[in-house]
């Protein structure tokens, strides 16, 4: 079946971005309104699905982009040489994941829930791309703050940040906690 | 599950120990802390993995006892005898909801590797605009200052070591911390304040930057500056104490030498 | 009518390209006879033809590359003109800044700088004129390296690149450093 003219229209737009191309940005080279966006892109999606091509459209970091399909990994890898050596240690990931959930955050208050230094690894996810700095605390030292970035978002498939699941989701359970803490309590309580 | 101890007052598990302290029918008086870490120690020992949460548990456990200890031991602690408990409950309630967030957060970190693996195997396309594309657009470089291309750089290279001036010129060898001493005793004076920082901020090797810490940690020790950190990983301040000598009263060889 | 796994490869490859991909790297890739690529790419042409998609794959010298279709130009230029001109962003002036001062410099020079891959970022700035390959590098893989153009003088408005501002003089530094430095200098230093 045979794209619509406004898909066509986005797919190729899509194809010479470099960046996810935010709705808006869409509707506005499409002169459509921008709610009519999400479906062409849907449909766009669907066909790709459909017709079993080689890459797909996804929503990322806050718009559309071109991205090859998951199964053809092994091929475009070896090609493209990408992957593997980019890995980040548990550290990284554990300090991305403070930062993620605590943004804006300085890197005192990483460090003094890690309670180790982390000037390094901040340092790491910094140049990659993961966190930047966005600011500086109000109180005395003027901590720089970091956030996460579109990058970040990218590197995770994500499209906003509010799709990552809610710390409390991931707290210990209940029996986990009771039996954390009758550990540490001292029973004589009394 | 916890690491077992042997004392002479009492022979178990350690958390059963500090339970026991904790209602009064052991004396903290009567156990030697050594010995406990001693048996904690010999059990770690035997473990073919480390187990991270009995080996936290276990710190925790040991430093309430010593806190208690410690007091017990102090004169004048009678009445904050009262309060033990409590203090130690809030102790114990602050490290365990940092616990929990902590886990919670390698929870995410492990939710982050299964997306980043899932993101990885996608690669999205960035060839960019066909080069036979004829673009109209306005220059890109409107509006653009050689200050702000200058900016940009420096934006771009702040990971990278800073290109230094080397206005004050030292090639050494060998570094003393005789020198460094006799150095900071021309300086400080003066300066009356000064941080870490700006004292080695001119300083391109490692080395010459310790060497300057440690004569800073000798002049503290000989009671000729004061040293205060602000807060953790801060700078460290350090102030020349009024009157004192500025002379190196010491002569060469007192200090240790270092390899550059 | 669905893709055969050899032509979706194929197209996934050609996604992620940055250049036209020979036949013979195609064939290496899919370990395939290199006569077989040609069909392939013309079965790829051929569906992308008949569902209208917004691109096509085309052979041209050197190999095989996704284009965009003709009859969209309108939509990708308009494109290039607004998205590509609201953003020589922090990312492409950085890049450009780090040719203009560390230049003649590569791609990979470039990028171990920066952090991140700068392909597509060196592209639009060769492509706008800003920057240009002046030569290759002695080493092994003799590396294409860049420098700013004439036109990057002009609109920046000025004669020879030596009128960038020093980047010492913009080091982070109050003058109570520099004053301190002075202090400092021993004074019977030989």
């Amino acid at each position: 079946m045979a794209l619509s003219p406004e898909a066509r229209a986005i797919e190729a737009v899509l194809i010479v971005a470099v960046e996810p191309v935010p709705a808006g940005l869409l509707a506005e080279l499409l002169e459509l309104p921008v709610e009519l966006i999400d479906p062409i892109c849907d449909e766009l999606a669907e066909s790709c699905r459909l017709e079993g091509r080689g890459f797909g459209v996804v929503r990322i970091a806050g718009g559309f982009r071109i991205q090859t399909s998951p199964d053809l990994a092994p091929y475009v890898e070896r090609f493209a040489n990408v992957g593997v050596s980019s890995r980040l240690s548990a550290a990284a990931l554990e300090t991305l994941a403070i930062v993620a959930y605590k943004q804006p955050v300085s890197r005192a208050q990483i460090s003094a829930l890690r309670g180790v230094n982390v000037d390094g690894v901040v340092r790491l996810l910094e140049h990659r791309g993961y966190i930047a700095a966005v600011g500086r605390a109000a109180g005395p030292g003027q901590a720089v703050l970091y956030a996460t970035t579109d990058a970040f978002l990218e590197r995770l498939g994500l499209d906003r940040i509010e799709q990552l699941p809610p710390v409390e989701d991931l707290l210990p359970g209940p029996e986990a906690l009771v039996e954390l803490e009758e550990q540490m309590r001292p029973a004589g309580d009394g | 599950m916890t690491a077992t101890v042997s004392t002479p007052v009492f022979d178990g598990p350690a958390d059963v120990l500090l339970q026991l302290v904790n209602s009064h029918q052991v004396d903290i008086f009567d156990v030697p802390l050594a010995s406990v870490v001693d048996a904690f120690v010999a059990e770690l020992a035997g473990w073919e993995i480390v187990d991270l949460q009995t080996l936290s548990e276990f710190l925790v456990i040991a430093s309430v006892l010593i806190e208690l200890k410690s007091r017990r031991l102090l004169p004048g602690s009678g009445d904050v005898e009262q309060d033990e408990e409590l203090v130690g409950w809030e102790e114990r309630d602050l490290l365990l909801a940092r616990l929990l967030e902590c886990q919670a957060y390698a929870a995410a970190a492990d939710g982050f590797a299964l997306l980043l693996e899932q993101a990885a195997r996608s690669v999205p396309r960035t060839a960019g605009l066909d080069l036979d594309f004829v673009v109209h657009a306005p220059d890109l470089l409107e509006g653009v200052t050689p200050d702000q291309v200058a900016a940009a750089f420096l934006r771009a290279t702040a990971e990278r070591p800073v290109p230094t001036v080397d206005l004050y010129h030292v090639t050494v060898d060998t570094v003393t911390v005789s020198d460094a001493v006799t150095e900071l005793t021309g300086i400080l004076p003066g300066a009356g304040r000064a941080t870490f920082r700006q004292l080695t901020g001119h300083l391109t090797s490692r080395i010459e930057i310790i060497v300057r810490f440690l004569a800073l940690l000798e002049l503290c020790k000989q009671g000729r500056v004061s040293l205060d950190q602000g807060h953790t990983f801060g700078d460290l301040e350090v102030a020349w104490m009024e009157g004192a000598p500025t002379a190196v009263a010491v002569g060469a060889g007192t200090f240790d030498e270092y390899e550059g």
